[in-house]
């Protein structure tokens, strides 16, 4: 019973996402990335956004995987088997 | 041309490794399948996908590469895979089993 | 230069390899054992690290060599920690 | 605990080109695909994959809690000096070795997030075996 | 310069943790106090304004901004977080991780605080509340773990959607950056992003019906970790809701349905205080009463109110908790029978002060904020006086109990929460409220109330302590599903 | 039975001599040269780029590798024989060869492999088979060419008193006999390792 309901409440979410358009508009800020890749001087688009025009969220990212294996840590590793 | 007979011969041979996945009666006798077929079949597809490339030759290299750590690496874990199924104590169906007989 | 013929049939072989795949999955389903399950799983990503190396031909993407390098390094950890696992447990 | 020969000596076959494939993606990043992130995880499988066939007390050896710690903190200090170093060109973050360096900044800051992201998971490994495994 | 407010509680985190491999652990508790309160010499220098960081222009980078909604979030978050940092170097002698964790929440929820950019939000948000966590479980007892592995559970859930949704907005206007985003003329698609965004958000911040998480883990976490739960990181999600009202559209008829959802939030939370007998549950089960306050002023379109009420919030709520904290760690006991503030009379003025903060009582903050958010409400005026008068009932409740029995001494354990107190105060002043007849009325009918529940019995049901289960976690993600339906649904009627 | 017993004692004090002396590691220049020069190679293949400032950046960059993992790589090689001439054997000439072998073998298994699933004519078991092999390394590419010979599978290698012996899954058994099975299972693939590994 739990299940079926489980499997009804996901399939109808799923549905109705399906039912939006996924396709992408052009412009923005990718557009804006694709014009001025030069003035980075890195060939490689994606570490470009990675590296420089986003590396604030680098740095997000990586802190978060510290506080995850901190947090891993303080649960875990405190006593041995 | 040639590279067309390697692909067409590695995709042919991948089938049969999975066919023998399906049909063969153990463990064993299946990683002997896949173990074998999947490596030489990925190998001739690689080299294929080489020949026919036109990337520099370091990306043909490394498809080389790619090859290359297949048939290392895939032996090794058939062979722990097998190990471990036999100390897992799945009994194989053989006809003479000298493991048996050195590892009561 | 067979370039041509090359990429017109890679499809084909991508969707046939595709279906080889899923042929296997029935091992990683109904397997009996876990070392069953362990092997079909091993057959599938090697299958799968092929596809993404064809892909990459057929997008004429180099990048994409990189990311099946890593599959197949992930894939044979992934089978040595089951197989660690069965020893373990026996 | 430790595996067959065969899986033990593989391993130890393959782990140092798996140094060298990271080492490649962290200072090629830019020009290749690749970066911080995905050479970390190439850094820390290789040493996963000595974990897995020697068992954790031998590995750690080679490589000890206290050191994998010690990396871990220094690289996430280093990426977030990096940051600071900006501030005194002008702004936070900003990328203040480009007219020197092609690429400027991007190259330690990857070196910086693999060895924080390699470490890192090579601690949680260290954390998950000390309770799973014998030997 | 504004990313320096989170780089400074950063780089202090990262050379905590880099004393336990150097065997320094003794200097922890410095580099962790400089690293909780030097962010305040980066606040008073700075002044307000946006900037993007790495010199970028608007459309490439990341922007952060210091503005009239941030930085009063901001100086609540580093009044709430000096003093839980008090708290803790007392609380947390041994354990140099946690110290770290709670320095990574200060940062996650600086950054969270002063972004303008979607991503860099979620980012910093997940920031503070993974590094809640493993928090939530530090006692290390079994209903601990089990409260964070339901909060992980659920939050990481809703975190997956609010992701997808991110990624619709993106995919649909081409920005991440809020301002370049609401020039986009909205579509089908951004509308339903943000009814999914919308719906991880409030399960994220524990509004009623997907609550469930919230009393659990605030109320097993140790007391300086549960003062800043309740205080600063539910205000996260509340001020992405915040953002997206801001820049994007809500039609109509989502904003009614948030507006039902903060009503009930009141007074669900305000009923479950009244049957609650463990005083950090009780605690608790007020922020999700109060945590629909700040919804309200957010439905009403009425951004100031609603970040006048997550500050004042802030403030009381953190100093209530942090003097339930010095009672509960002197007794050892969460039960409300058995503690009582007489021992100590900074406390009990303390406790008293902040009882009457939250009930919206003048002079202290909460009377401003709540006549902030009065402006904006176009109907149901009724219903939020006798939500506030619900409140001061629960109250007069706690003080009740809490005047009863013998209590301790708790020495400086009560400091931050005298501190917090004062801090309301003087923001109440700052924040010039003026004294209305209606708070006597208020009063005196929170009064009655009490007086009329406690002679029909009603004080003296008790829940029975239930254990926490995996089933729950499958409930709250049923509960989280209906919920993304009804919200998508709305969003397109 | 004495002269037996003697005889085989002698053999064993020879073999310890001998590996004693194999064994020995390698002076630590030499391992990280040879390191270094295996790890270049894979460098300039991955990197594909010639120009001097990446070259040098890559001979600095695996120079710091081969010095961290001297090990790995070099713990079986032989003692005797000069680093170069060795190096050039190796890269040269031994690995070629050996690639050239196993290509032919590995086609030859696939064909088995395929008439063994169309015809199911297997007969599996589990064979003893005994190792001339003494290193790590050698022994460990005996068992990766053996599993991808026709029709075997390396199940388990041994080392017991100094002698190693290898469990081979024989999918179709055609002898009990140990020097027959080794000879079928193994044929001159031992040969060319015992030239690198001792």
């Amino acid at each position: 019973m739990k299940r079926l309901l489980g499997a009804l409440l996901s399939s109808a979410l799923l549905l109705e996402l399906l039912r939006l358009d996924y396709t992408k508009v052009s412009g923005g800020s990718y557009a804006y990335y694709l014009a001025n890749w030069r003035e980075v001087g890195i060939p490689n688009l994606v570490t470009a956004i990675l590296a420089d025009w986003r590396a604030y969220d680098s740095l997000g990212e990586a802190t978060l995987l510290f506080a995850a294996v901190t947090g891993f840590y303080l649960l875990l590793g405190g006593k041995r088997k | 041309m040639i590279e067309l007979l390697f692909l067409l011969f590695g995709i042919f041979i991948m089938f049969f490794g999975a066919l023998g996945l399906l049909r063969f009666p153990d463990v064993y006798t299946r990683l002997h399948a896949t173990a074998k077929c999947d490596t030489g079949g990925a190998i001739s597809i690689l080299l294929a996908l080489a020949l026919a490339s036109d990337f520099p030759i370091t990306g043909k290299l490394k498809f080389l590469v790619i090859a290359f750590m297949i048939a290392m690496i895939n032996p090794m874990v058939s062979h722990a895979i097998a190990r471990a199924a036999y100390k897992s104590g799945i009994k194989p169906k053989a006809v003479v089993d000298m493991y048996a007989w050195d590892n009561p | 230069m067979a370039q041509e013929n090359f990429l017109v049939i890679l499809p084909y072989a991508i969707a046939f390899l595709l279906f080889t795949a899923t042929l296997v999955s029935y091992r990683v389903i109904f397997g009996p054992t876990l070392a069953d399950r362990a092997v079909a799983l091993n057959t599938a990503t090697t299958k799968a690290v092929v596809i993404i190396a064809m892909l990459s031909l057929l997008y004429d993407a180099p990048y994409l060599l990189d990311v099946s390098i890593v599959l197949l390094m992930v894939n044979a950890v992934g089978g040595l920690i089951i197989a660690k696992y069965m020893e373990v447990r026996a | 605990m430790k595996m067959s020969l065969v899986v033990r000596t593989t391993t130890k076959l393959v782990a140092p080109f798996l140094v060298t494939y990271g080492a490649y993606l962290t200072i090629y990043g830019y020009e290749s695909p690749g970066g911080g992130f995905q050479a970390g995880v190439i850094f820390a499988v290789s040493v996963i994959l000595l974990m897995t066939a020697y068992g954790y007390r031998r590995t750690r050896k080679h490589f000890p809690l206290r050191t994998v710690q010690l990396v871990e903190s220094s690289a996430a200090l280093f990426i977030v000096g990096i940051a600071m170093a900006g501030l005194a060109f002008g702004a936070f973050f900003i990328n203040f070795l480009r007219p020197y360096v092609p690429g400027g900044t991007v190259m330690t800051f990857n070196i910086g997030v693999a060895l924080k992201v390699g470490t890192s998971f090579v601690l949680v490994f260290y954390i998950l075996s000390r309770w799973v495994d014998r030997d | 310069m504004i990313a320096v407010l989170v780089a400074i509680p950063l780089l202090f985190a990262f050379l905590t943790a880099l004393t336990i491999p150097l065997r320094m652990e003794k200097y922890a508790r410095y580099l962790f106090l400089v690293g909780a309160l030097l962010p305040w010499l980066a606040y008073l220098l700075m002044g307000e304004g946006s900037e993007v960081v790495g010199g970028w222009p608007r459309v490439g980078g990341i922007e952060v901004a210091l503005d009239i909604y941030s930085s009063l979030l901001v100086l609540g978050e580093l009044i709430l977080f000096s003093a839980v940092a008090l708290y803790s170097v007392t609380y947390f002698k041994k354990e140099v991780k946690a110290l770290i964790l709670l320095l990574l929440v200060h940062a996650g929820l600086l950054g969270t605080f002063i972004s303008r950019d979607l991503f860099n939000f979620y980012i910093f948000m997940e920031i503070a509340s993974v590094s809640s966590f493993a928090l939530v479980g530090f006692s290390g007892e079994k209903r601990a773990i089990r409260a964070a592995y339901k909060y992980l559970m659920l939050s990481l859930l809703a975190s997956y959607f609010f992701v997808f949704s991110i990624g619709i907005i993106y995919l649909k206007t081409g920005y991440l950056n809020l301002e370049l985003i609401s020039q986009v003329s909205p579509s089908t698609e951004i509308r339903a992003a943000v009814a999914l965004a919308l719906a991880s958000l409030l399960l994220k911040a524990g509004i009623f019906p997907l609550h469930l998480w919230l009393p659990d883990a605030h109320a097993n976490a140790p007391s300086p970790v549960s003062a800043l739960f309740s205080g600063a990181v539910v205000k996260a999600p509340a001020y992405g809701m915040l953002l997206l009202s801001l820049y994007l559209p809500l039609p109509e008829s989502l904003r009614n349905a948030l507006l039902v959802l903060a009503f009930s939030s009141m007074f669900f939370g305000v009923g479950a205080m009244l049957v609650e007998g463990d005083v950090k549950r009780f605690l608790a089960y007020s922020t999700v009463s109060q945590m629909g306050y700040v919804l309200l002023g957010i439905a009403t379109l009425n951004p100031l109110g609603a970040i006048y009420y997550a500050f004042a919030h802030m403030l009381f709520k953190g100093g209530l908790f942090l003097s339930a904290g010095a009672m509960v760690d002197k007794a050892k006991a969460r039960e409300l029978d058995k503690l009582s503030y007489r021992g100590d009379i900074l406390l009990m003025v303390s406790t008293i002060m902040l009882s009457l903060a939250i009930g919206g009582i003048w002079p202290f903050v909460g009377s401003p904020a709540k006549a902030a958010l009065l402006k904006g409400l176009p109907y149901g005026r009724e219903l939020f006086y006798l939500a506030g008068m619900g409140t001061l009932a629960s109250f007069t409740k706690l003080n009740y109990y809490l005047m009863k029995g013998r209590g301790e001494e708790s020495g400086t354990l009560a400091l931050p929460s005298v501190m917090m107190a004062l801090a309301a105060l003087l923001a109440g002043f700052s924040l010039g409220g003026s004294p209305k007849a209606m708070d006597v009325y208020l009063l005196l009918g929170g009064a009655v109330l009490f007086l009329l529940l406690k002679a029909s019995g009603l004080l003296e049901i008790r829940l029975e302590k239930r254990e926490i289960t995996p089933g729950d976690v499958n409930l709250g993600a049923a509960l989280f599903a209906l919920f993304l339906l009804l919200l998508l649904h709305l969003s397109q009627g | 039975m004495h002269f037996y017993l003697r005889q085989r004692l002698e053999e064993v004090r020879k073999r310890v001599l001998y590996e004693s002396y194999e064994a020995q590691k390698l002076p630590a220049w030499e391992r990280i040269v040879i390191t270094w020069m295996a790890l270049f190679a894979f460098w300039i293949v991955i990197s594909g780029k010639f120009s001097p400032s990446h070259m040098i950046t890559g001979a600095l960059v695996t120079l710091i590798v081969a010095v961290v993992t001297r090990d790995f790589l070099t713990d079986d090689i032989r003692q005797t024989g000069h680093l170069i001439s060795k190096a050039a054997y190796i890269f040269l000439f031994l690995i070629p060869q050996y690639l050239f072998i196993m290509a032919f073998r590995l086609l030859e298994s696939n064909l088995k492999v395929v008439k063994n699933v169309l015809f199911m004519d297997i007969n599996p078991g589990i064979v003893k088979v005994k190792s001339n092999l003494h290193s790590n390394t050698g022994l460990t590419v005996l068992a990766n060419s053996i599993t991808l010979t026709p029709g075997t599978l390396t199940l388990d290698v041994t080392k017991k008193l100094g002698e190693a012996y290898l469990y081979v899954h024989w999918i179709d058994v055609e002898t009990l006999d140990g020097e027959k099975a080794g000879m079928k299972i193994k044929g001159e693939i031992e040969e060319w390792l015992k030239k690198i590994f001792w």
